[in-house]
């Protein structure tokens, strides 16, 4: 059952066609073919791409976050089928305004790349679910809204997920939580919740 | 029965409860070496030589911890359940025969505490009660891992009951008895197969019926791998998740007599009970095969536990229900079509 | 700005997953739903691996639905590791899978070197692969002893950890911890290996293949066990991919997607190994996978150890400002006390920049997402912990599978609630 | 006084105790308990009769297949959600007071004409002796003079089976078709209800049933990672 002889037989498309793997490692972005598709499918709705380290990160707009991920998962040659992962980042003390950046890690299983899509949004504001486009997103944003407190829109089932659903101290991995939790923090929390105790040695309060 | 005075029947029966109880206490010393060594590990060894007063130490344990009663639970249920188990399986060893009737310091001694005329039905009889204290403790436990519990030893109790019955019909069939005593007589005899004798054992005459009364057996027993009312994985202990201390320990000594009960039945109505060599002429040594039969029986027990996973519940049922009735009905037809030959009333 | 709203395409909702949308909190709100029962199985039960609590709703023994609930072994990794230098962080990762600290260690390694754009010499690169292979083999044992005990099989559990044990002397040998090993070092290794690490490693590896032999024995032809895993809880490849599935459960169904041949990272495209995938995406295919993929690893930490057992080079990368003076060089030299007290009080600048890096972890894609800010800590980490996504598809599989189904689903995932909950 | 009598009166006694248990215990489980003992000795009462086999069939039928099927029923049943009807009605108490005096009466009948009357039928103990043992006699009798009625008993047990598994089948799934959306966070159910569309239940969709593959199962090994990465390559 095994076929080790001929590991490039199977490559994805032949050269000269526009779709070649290397295109997506090429340091010209505009001759990626994420980006060529979009910025002609999705002009005003394609913003930006980056590339970092080899891995290409687009930035789109939250309106059409949902339906950029279903063009690139049903177009026949993209074929981004796979989410390897969604998350959000704070980026409150990076810059002034949208504050939330949600972000995808897209795969491809037939052509082997990755790709992030991100999208800005400011606090309140809602990305649409990912949900009908891929099932695994459902508790990847169940965990986004129980940390960072954003709101997916059509998710069937937006609850907390790791933390437990009467947590009232906020959304904790935003960057203005403190890292002890409201609680204990000193500033915002008068009253010690950890009673003073008289050591025996010095008498002094811990 | 009439032949001997009544005070030596409690003597006798009082010997037996007492090897009884104490041999139960050494099943589970002897599961606990037993699969450790299938398992690569030594068992018990700290308490006494070997850990043998690891039975000891555990009585000790599960006398001395809090008997809680769940607040959901059914106080009077709760606290009889398991003596329903406890008894009923010791009850079920009053027919098991250990030998025919002694000469003992001048005095006839039945080796037996009472020969029933339907001593085998009655062994199925304790076990059918048996399975009230495993419905009741989980009911009133008031946990619903113990109702799941319940109900499934239920319905896996009595279908397996009825297969552990019909297994059996093809010895009546051939003895023309239900005494458990004569049923073991009856092995003592020999059969010459060409040149060689060789003890006329049922397991040689109804090798299906062994079969099906060796699966049924350990179902009844709630034995792996049909240990599905108290599948620890998935209910956690079943019926018995509420019970601590005493109470517990009557359940799980409850199974060890029944494990031991059904060893020493399988051994009586297949394997020849005491039946063996010098057993005729020395009564002791018939004792010794017994008991030898016995462990080994035991030693299936422990081997199976230690090899097989679990069945499912709806594929124990459909076993039962699909594989096991119909070879038993088979088992019985054809007893009955070769028994009509060995008449010559069919041909 | 008002919230965006976008059209509902309901057409897709077919093949959407509504899992615990049926969460009737009030049972009245059943109206004919008499024979529905809940159970709820956990925290604190035997076959959920952990604190894990799913909540069962239960016609008979049937299962209507599952919700699982977790976040019961919640410690906040990803916000502390906000706090800590990128070298504090390695620990933290151990505690993650802790059936498999040196895969989520040299998970996180590898993202950093990333992030530094650190080349790493090529003999750490081997030692990096023999201990993580090492360590797939032991979560994979750990998996195939709780998943059959689960199923029943008792003794398959002291089997398995037996063979476990070896591999933890192993990494006992390599770097002094057992279980949370906090092995993998940013840059490499920085000590020398111990005198009788490769004679272990040979002494395991001349006895494992037979001991994967004992348990495929016990098992794969074992008619009660093909009756319980075999057409239990089917994955088909669509759902499987669209559930983001990854590791056995997305290769048992059918899908070639090993990190380690797709997007090779270390020396794996130098090594020769095969990945196995399964056909019908049932319980049964993904334990023939794993198992399989025992074998695999087998092979693969033989070729490695032929390959680099007589080697002396180096095995920690030169970056004067990322990695940390050897200890001769600390001690001797003025330069390198410098950076040393830098590197330990101050840490190393990363660049700005942001990365994600996955690795094949023992239960699937393990990914680390570091956004940096250009200072000595990640500005946000992220960790993508395969359990957790693979858990997601529990409510999928459950419907209509039997109670006593659902020990083996769970199982088959293959969670540690450590990783899931982070 | 014989030691037999003294047994009589403690099981009769016992058995009556149980049995006004049956009716008289407010909780239903209690009252099967209170039937299993009655049955158990129903049994001895057999046993002392000399119908060993009887009362170990009571034993085993009874008490241990019959009362354990209603048992396991009324287990299932919360008394305090029973529907008014159950609890009783008082035409319900005088049909079953009169049912009740109705079959007293038949049964003091019978046992007047068997005892005052002397009319015992022909298998008296000399009889059963003869044929070897209660066992065997109620064999004989069973299969040879009452045959027509025994299979005719067998058949009428069989259509009620057959009736049980009809009236039993269980409309799967079907009677679930409420649902509704709870988001655990008090906040955030308000902000994601008004979010997002509500879904229908896909509960109504019947779970997926397979069958597994007859035959041995192999793993399909791999060493290209272009290949097998569309669904449905490794059956082919």
């Amino acid at each position: 059952m095994t076929d080790g002889e001929n590991q490039k037989s199977n490559a994805v498309v032949t050269t000269g066609t526009g779709w070649e793997r290397e295109l997506y490692y090429d340091d010209d972005l505009s001759k990626h073919p994420v980006v060529r598709e979009l910025s002609a499918v999705f002009p005003d709705d394609f913003l930006d791409a980056v590339r970092f380290r080899n891995e290409t990160t687009i930035y789109v707009t939250p309106a059409r976050f949902r339906d950029i991920a279903m063009y690139m998962r049903d177009h026949e040659k993209l074929q981004i089928n796979f989410l390897s992962d969604l998350t959000a980042v704070d980026m409150l003390n990076l810059r002034t305004a949208p504050r939330f950046d949600v972000t995808a890690q897209l795969y491809s299983i037939p052509n082997r790349v990755r790709l992030r899509m991100k999208t800005s949004i400011d606090d309140g504001q809602s990305v649409p679910s990912l949900v009908p486009v891929f099932n695994g997103a459902n508790w990847m944003e169940r965990e986004c809204y129980d940390m960072f407190g954003i709101f997916f829109e059509g998710h069937p089932n937006l609850r907390r997920i790791l933390l437990q659903d009467d947590w009232d101290e906020g959304h904790p991995l935003r960057k203005d939580y403190p890292t002890r939790g409201w609680k204990d923090f000193p500033v915002y929390n008068k009253e010690r919740t950890i009673r003073r105790t008289k050591t025996r040695w010095t008498g002094r309060g811990v | 029965m009439g032949d001997q005075p009544i005070w030596i029947t409690f003597i006798v029966t009082f010997v037996i409860m007492i090897v009884l109880l104490t041999s139960m206490a050494y099943t589970t010393w002897y599961e606990r070496k037993v699969l450790a060594r299938f398992q690569d590990r030594i068992g018990p060894t700290r308490t006494g030589p070997a850990g043998l007063l690891q039975p000891l130490a555990d009585a000790v344990k599960l006398m001395g911890k809090e008997d809680l009663i769940p607040e959901a639970a059914d106080r009077k249920v709760f606290y009889f359940a398991p003596m329903i188990t406890f008894i009923t399986a010791i009850l079920a060893a009053a027919v098991i025969p250990w030998g025919g009737t002694i000469e003992l310091f001048g005095q006839s001694v039945n080796l037996y505490p009472t020969d029933l005329n339907v001593g085998a039905l009655f062994i199925l009889a304790t076990g059918s009660i048996g399975v009230y204290g495993i419905i009741l403790g989980g009911w009133s436990s008031g946990n619903r891992y113990s109702l799941l519990g319940a109900i499934r030893s239920a319905a896996q109790v009595i279908s397996y009951e009825l297969i552990l019955g019909f297994s059996l019909v093809g010895i009546f069939i051939i003895t023309g008895t239900m005494s458990l005593k004569e049923i073991m007589f009856r092995q003592h005899e020999t059969i010459s197969f060409g040149p060689f004798e060789i003890a006329n054992w049922f397991v040689l005459s109804q090798p299906l019926a062994f079969v099906l009364f060796v699966i049924a057996a350990v179902a009844e027993t709630n034995r792996a791998p049909f240990d599905l009312p108290e599948a620890e994985s998935e209910l956690v202990a079943g019926f018995m998740t509420e019970y601590s201390a005493m109470r517990f320990a009557l359940y799980f000594l409850g199974e060890y007599i029944s494990m031991i009960i059904m060893s020493l039945f399988a051994s009586t109505l297949f394997l020849g009970g005491t039946s063996g060599p010098g057993a005729d002429t020395y009564w002791p040594l018939g004792i010794m095969w017994l008991v030898l039969k016995a462990i080994a029986f035991l030693f299936f027990y422990i081997w199976l536990r230690a090899t097989l996973p679990r069945f499912r519940f709806d594929q124990l049922m459909g076993l039962a229900w699909k594989v096991l009735l119909p070879l038993a009905i088979l088992n019985i037809a054809l007893t009955a079509f070769f028994r009509l030959i060995g008449n010559g009333q069919v041909f | 700005m008002e919230p965006t709203k976008t059209e509902f395409n309901v057409m897709e909702s077919t093949q959407t997953d509504y899992s615990g949308t049926l969460m009737v909190e009030d049972e009245h709100e059943l109206a004919s739903g008499e024979r529905v029962m809940t159970l709820n199985m956990g925290p604190q039960h035997p076959s959920t691996h952990g604190v894990m609590r799913v909540l069962l709703k239960l016609d008979g023994e049937t299962v209507i639905e599952c919700d699982p609930m977790i976040g019961y072994l919640h410690r906040g990794t990803e916000k502390l590791s906000e706090t800590k230098r990128y070298a504090q962080i390695v620990p933290w990762t151990d505690r993650l899978d802790y059936t498999a600290a040196p895969q989520n260690n040299l998970g996180y390694v590898l993202a950093v070197e990333k992030l530094l754009g650190l080349n790493v010499p090529e003999r750490a690169q081997y030692w990096r692969v023999i201990m993580v292979e090492l360590s797939r083999l032991a979560s994979h044992l750990v998996w195939l002893g709780t998943h059959a005990l689960d199923i029943g099989a008792l003794s398959m559990s002291l089997y398995t950890f037996r063979e476990r044990e070896m591999i933890m002397d192993i990494f006992e040998t390599f770097c002094g911890a057992r279980l949370t090993t906090n092995m993998m070092e940013i840059g490499g290794f920085s000590r020398p290996l111990p005198d009788t690490l490769i004679e272990q490693i040979r002494n395991f590896l001349r006895v494992f293949p037979n001991r994967i032999t004992e348990y495929t024995d016990l098992l794969t032809a074992n008619p009660i066990w093909l009756a319980r895993t075999k057409g239990v809880g089917v994955i088909t490849p669509e759902a499987a991919t669209s559930y983001s599935l990854t590791g056995a459960c997305l290769r048992g169904s059918g899908i070639n997607y090993d990190i380690r041949k797709a997007d090779p990272y270390l020396v794996y495209d130098q090594l020769d190994f095969e990945v196995p995938l399964g056909q019908f995406g049932d319980v049964f295919d993904r334990y023939l996978v794993r198992v399989e993929e025992m074998r695999q690893a087998h092979k693969i930490i033989t070729q490695a150890l032929n390959y680099i057992e007589h080697d002396d080079r180096p095995m920690m990368a030169y970056e004067s400002a990322y990695v940390m003076p050897p200890h001769m060089g600390t001690m001797t030299t003025a330069e390198d006390m410098q950076r040393h007290f830098v590197w330990v009080i101050k840490g190393f600048s990363a660049p700005i920049g942001e990365v994600y890096h996955a690795i094949e972890h023992g239960k699937g894609e393990f990914g680390i997402h570091i956004v940096s800010d250009g200072g000595s800590m990640p500005y946000r980490m992220r960790i993508r912990t395969p359990d957790y996504v693979n858990l997601g598809v529990l409510p999928h599989m459950a419907q209509g599978a039997m109670l006593a189904d659902m020990v083996a689903l769970i199982g088959t995932i293959d969670i540690v609630l450590g990783s899931v909950d982070r | 006084m014989s030691w037999e009598l003294v047994f009589f009166a403690v099981f009769s006694a016992a058995m009556l105790l149980t049995g006004i248990g049956v009716v008289a215990l407010e909780n239903p489980v209690h009252s099967a308990i209170s039937l299993v003992g009655c049955f158990i000795n129903v049994a001895a009462l057999f046993v002392m009769l000399g119908a060993e086999f009887l009362g170990v069939l009571q034993i085993i039928i009874y008490t241990g297949a019959v009362l354990v099927l209603v048992l396991f029923t009324i287990m299932l049943v919360d008394p305090n959600k029973l529907p008014a009807f159950y609890v009783g009605k008082p035409m319900q108490r005088n049909v079953s007071a009169i049912v009740g005096a109705i079959l007293m009466v038949e049964l003091g009948v019978a046992i007047v004409t068997r005892v005052a009357l002397e009319q015992i039928g022909p298998h008296t103990n000399a009889m059963v002796d003869q044929m070897g043992g209660n066992v065997q006699a109620i064999g004989q009798v069973m299969l040879s003079e009452y045959a027509l009625a025994f299979e005719v008993a067998s058949l009428v047990l069989t259509v009620g089976v057959v009736g049980a598994v009809v009236v039993g089948l269980p409309n799967r799934l079907g009677a679930l078709d409420t649902v509704t959306m709870s988001l655990g966070h008090s906040r955030g159910a308000e902000d994601a209800i008004a979010a997002g569309p509500k879904f229908e239940s896909p509960m109504n969709i019947p779970a997926e049933r397979y069958v597994a593959p007859v035959g041995e199962r192999k793993v399909v090994m791999t060493k290209d990672p272009d290949k097998y990465t569309h669904p449905g390559e490794t059956s082919k």
